[in-house]
């Protein structure tokens, strides 16, 4: 268990992976399995629920120092960061106009909270503690990489700027409701603690992971039909990118994690945060503000392409690079 | 019974554009609309539905608009700016309705 | 294809009355109608949507009637009674259908 | 924690208050954060299964006794009373019309079952034991006020019969969902007893807590956006009604419980009763009824100041009264 | 602003039939519509409502197409195979859209 | 409690069962008490993916052998052949059209998931253990019947081959989504065995039955609704039918069941499937393969007459008679 290959087997073979690869099948196979919008909404509000509460009670645990500010910031520095590395990864390597190029790299910047989710529970289940304020760190990094986004585009005057983007625009992007609920909920463990866990632990604690695997079931469901509509858009190229930038973006969070001293598990997610790509809020940024951009490139890739390799083979190989580096194990 | 001529339109958009649209429907004076969920389409982008969407990047909605004919180009000016550059349809039927001093 | 020339009556009602609009519809002898969820809207009333609703008070429906134009007198009729009072908007277009002898 | 303002900052302090709290900052910052109808829907019956079966369950282990008729009656005797003094209370300190002031009165007379969840919630956290009939009391108070209402308004001639009071609208006042469910899961644990409860208590009993989190974050954002697209409307006078309303039912609750001799338990519940305000019956309800009544007073006034005044502060001011008159603690 | 006739076809199908319509509608050319979710209704095999279905054999949609007046018979015959057989209303309206080109 | 009375008594004063009375009455009453669509289907994929898990898992358990290929062939031929004795006996006792009885036929030749389920919580309860394969029997049992339905329609001439029955069809029904999760949730379970079943326990087996009483709620309500808009429909034969038929079923079954060697609880459950009729896949099919066929008819048989016979009445007595023929108790 102490190789890669192990670990990644270890991890394949587990319900949680093993739901998204029935989804991914079963869209594939154009099977009519479906999970309703309403409840696939449902079990995330769950997902950030409880693991924002759970994060803010283990803060609450160790007591805010520090660590939580330097981090957040490290964060948001990565997430203005990524982009521009991202940006000019697709220039080289694809032939993506500005704009598209721009689009796919602020996905890249930004994270995916369930991507995130799924490598903490990897840690939860292998005994490896981490820092609770990883998730603080998490909500910081949904937004800067949008704003490098649409500098990017601004400074090569590929797009007159949409009459979309406006303080509406600016709002949405900070408080667009996961980022909400994720930062509220983590704030509530804050506040209420080990006894406050106590009295909700039963709904937060204990099906945790049985309710990850209903909501990748669906996260597969529409990554396969995404993948399958849009089959001819991705070329090889793209499917490259797709595949390198998350292991570029993991190199750049693990360097930035030793710098600010993360524990091994903390590494590891700070890996899998900047290796992740969002596919909630970005998409719903760009559509307003770059409306030109094609969402069927950002989507497919951000959703069809990295999402099903990070949570397949990214988390295992971040967790034995994490912890080969900070010498554990 | 007694019934007045109207316009009924209907604009199909973008859902992360629903609130810039009304408001730049009531900017224009137009007070009275009515918004219906959309399952899914066809266009010149492609085919997507509700089932297949994570974000809420890509859904649509409908919004439909009884106004009194005179009141049609204030409105169409008003959707035309978002519409230009966002993805949308808008169709617009001659209609009759009750009670024309709610319009 | 040969059409028929028909009406499309379009009622936005309150959900509440949903029950009582089709009932009225029943007696006035249409017995064809589809009736659509709505999502929000804006009217006299002020804005709401169903996003901000605890209660099945204030969501609305739209039921769509379409009838051979000799009964649209008896459909207003059976409709308007319930629309006075309550909160309401009743739109007709002319249109066309296929098989006429379904309405 | 034996003074009110110990229970009321605990009470404050509480995932399940901080939860509404956060929904209800989220609607007033205009976040886009929302739980999807259906599944409000969902979290409203597992509320109503559950403490309807707890509720039977608990008479099934006590017996059924003249108790439980007694506090049936005086329930229903005060949903007719209470909105008799709210309309009174309403002609002299707003301006509301006969029509407007008898909509809002109905609200008052009747109840708000989640705010009976959050208060029984409370006192099983807090360790005391309360008449499971309640459950049944509660469900009782919920119809009578909407009679009482009309015949305020039919009183003054205020306005005309509405075409829909009918035998509907009787039908469709007494078997409304909630309180068929309410009615039925109660039943359904009378009958099963201890035993029934043994085979779903790990559904019913454990992740009650997380999901009454999660129900009120939603409370919290319709009751935040209610009152931010209506602000206009709320007068201070209005206001006042709002907090004095649910003041004045307490006692009212309160002299009715002494007099029937209820637990210190079943006397603060009976005063939540007496003090909650209705949110989904009779809106329902008036709307059909009495058409001319304006909903957003009624609902901003129920949903939007009632509700969070008895959530936050009532409940633990409830409590505390009720131990104090009872020689309890 | 300048307007261009066109044709809106509604058509209300059996959910289970819906994706052999927009096939149908694409092998016809027709490549955009858009599909509203329907609640319930009723004609002559009776009344329906979502509420009252577990299995997805009798609920229905919507789909509704926004086609170049010179189109609609083409979009008609390929929709008529499939009403023929099964439950469902066609009704066509004439009505007027921006940017023609895209239709 | 060794007699079928005493069976029968337990069971109908279960949880489970009076939610469904609950709900079936309340549909009768015209209470508008309604659970979700979505939240409908969400309960119902996560029935589908806890029973076909705990299959999979209890099969890791004592390996995969011949029993299980078997049993699926005996599902298979089931279901080709209950549908043919399900047409003879409509054509002998109702005066249903040939497409109309076909199309009825076909839905008792395929299987009801939920009395399934229904069945083996019963099991579950009473400690009596049973083959985890069934559940691959289940699933192996839907689709055949649609294909001998299909022949009795051609065979007789009696309507044109619908435009609608076409590979498209084929793939639907082979691929329906209830097939594909519990088919994939059994696979699961098989490959993540014990460990697996360790991780998500808390979520699929700790809340079951209480979600299946939310789901039976639900299944009370449709069918009371179903029942009430098609009363006229349903003459005393076609009632007939709708009981004689299961008991039929759950002979045939018994006897195949005892053929192919299968513990009590493996029996009962044959027994149960025989007995039950679909109401998901096969009225899809019907619809878009047998458009003539009246679906009032079928739905209301299947899901208002005898899916609640199967579960009040049926269940106690396939269980009472599969341990009298196994000489067990
Ligand atoms: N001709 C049409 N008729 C009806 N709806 C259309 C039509 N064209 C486009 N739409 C709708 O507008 C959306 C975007 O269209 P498009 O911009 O052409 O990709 C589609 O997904 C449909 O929902
Ligand atoms: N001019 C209009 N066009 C479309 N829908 C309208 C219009 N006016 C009102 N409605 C709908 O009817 C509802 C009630 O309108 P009102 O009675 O004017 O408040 C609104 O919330 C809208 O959904
Ligand atoms: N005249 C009509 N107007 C609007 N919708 C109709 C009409 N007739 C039928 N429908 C819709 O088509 C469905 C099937 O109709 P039918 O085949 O007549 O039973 C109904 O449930 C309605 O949703
Ligand atoms: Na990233
Ligand atoms: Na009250
Ligand atoms: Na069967």
């Amino acid at each position: 268990m102490d190789s890669i290959f192990g670990l990644a087997l270890e991890n394949l073979l587990s319900p949680v992976i093993l739901f998204f690869v029935l989804g991914f099948a079963a869209a594939m196979a154009r099977s009519d399995l479906a999970v309703p919008e309403a409840i696939a909404k449902g079990l995330s509000l769950y997902l950030l629920l409880a693991i924002g509460f759970k994060g803010g009670v283990s803060v609450s645990e160790h007591g805010v120092d520090a660590g939580l500010i330097i981090a957040i910031i490290a964060g948001v520095i990565l997430s203005f960061l990524l982009p521009l590395i991202a940006f000019a990864l697709l220039r080289v390597i694809t032939e993506l106009s500005v704009t598209d190029a721009a689009a796919v790299a602020a996905h890249y910047g930004s994270v995916s909270i369930v991507t995130f989710v799924a490598a903490s529970s990897v840690l939860t289940s292998a005994g490896i503690v981490f820092e609770g304020y990883m998730v603080a760190v998490a909500a910081a990094m949904e937004a800067p990489a949008i704003l490098s986004a649409l500098w990017l585009v601004a400074r090569a005057g590929a797009a007159r700027p949409a009459s979309g983007v406006d303080s509406n625009l600016l709002r949405e992007i900070l408080l667009n409701g996961s980022i909400v609920l994720l930062v509220g909920a983590f704030a509530i463990g804050v506040i209420t603690g080990v006894p406050g866990m106590a009295k909700i632990e039963a709904f937060i604690v204990a099906p945790f992971l049985g309710i990850l695997c209903l909501f990748l079931l669906d996260m597969g469901l529409v990554a396969g039909r995404g993948l399958r509509q849009t089959r001819g858009l991705l070329r090889p190229k793209l499917i490259l990118f797709g595949v390198l930038m998350p292991l570029t973006g993991a190199c750049i969070g693990m360097l930035t994690g030793l710098l600010i001293g993360l524990s091994p598990g903390g590494l590891m997610l700070m890996m899998t945060l900047s290796a992740s790509a969002s596919y909630i809020a970005v998409p719903a940024a760009m559509r307003v503000a770059l409306p030109e951009a094609n969402p069927a490139i950002y989507l497919t890739l951000a959703l069809g392409v990295t999402f099903p390799f990070n949570l397949v083979l990214g988390i295992p190989i971040y967790l034995a690079v994490a912890q080969a580096v900070s010498g554990g194990v | 019974m007694q019934t007045h001529n109207a316009k009924r339109v209907e604009i199909t958009i973008e859902a992360v554009m629903e609130a810039r649209l009304t408001e730049a429907l009531e900017r224009a004076g137009v007070t009275g609309f009515t918004i219906l969920p959309v399952m899914g389409g066809s266009g010149s982008s492609g085919r997507w539905s509700r089932e297949g969407q994570v974000s809420r990047a890509a859904g649509m909605v409908a919004v439909v608009c009884i106004i009194r004919p005179d009141r049609l180009d204030a409105l169409l000016d008003a959707a035309f700016s978002l519409l230009e550059r966002y993805i949308g349809v808008v169709c617009v039927t001659d209609c009759e309705v009750l009670r024309a001093n709610r319009f």
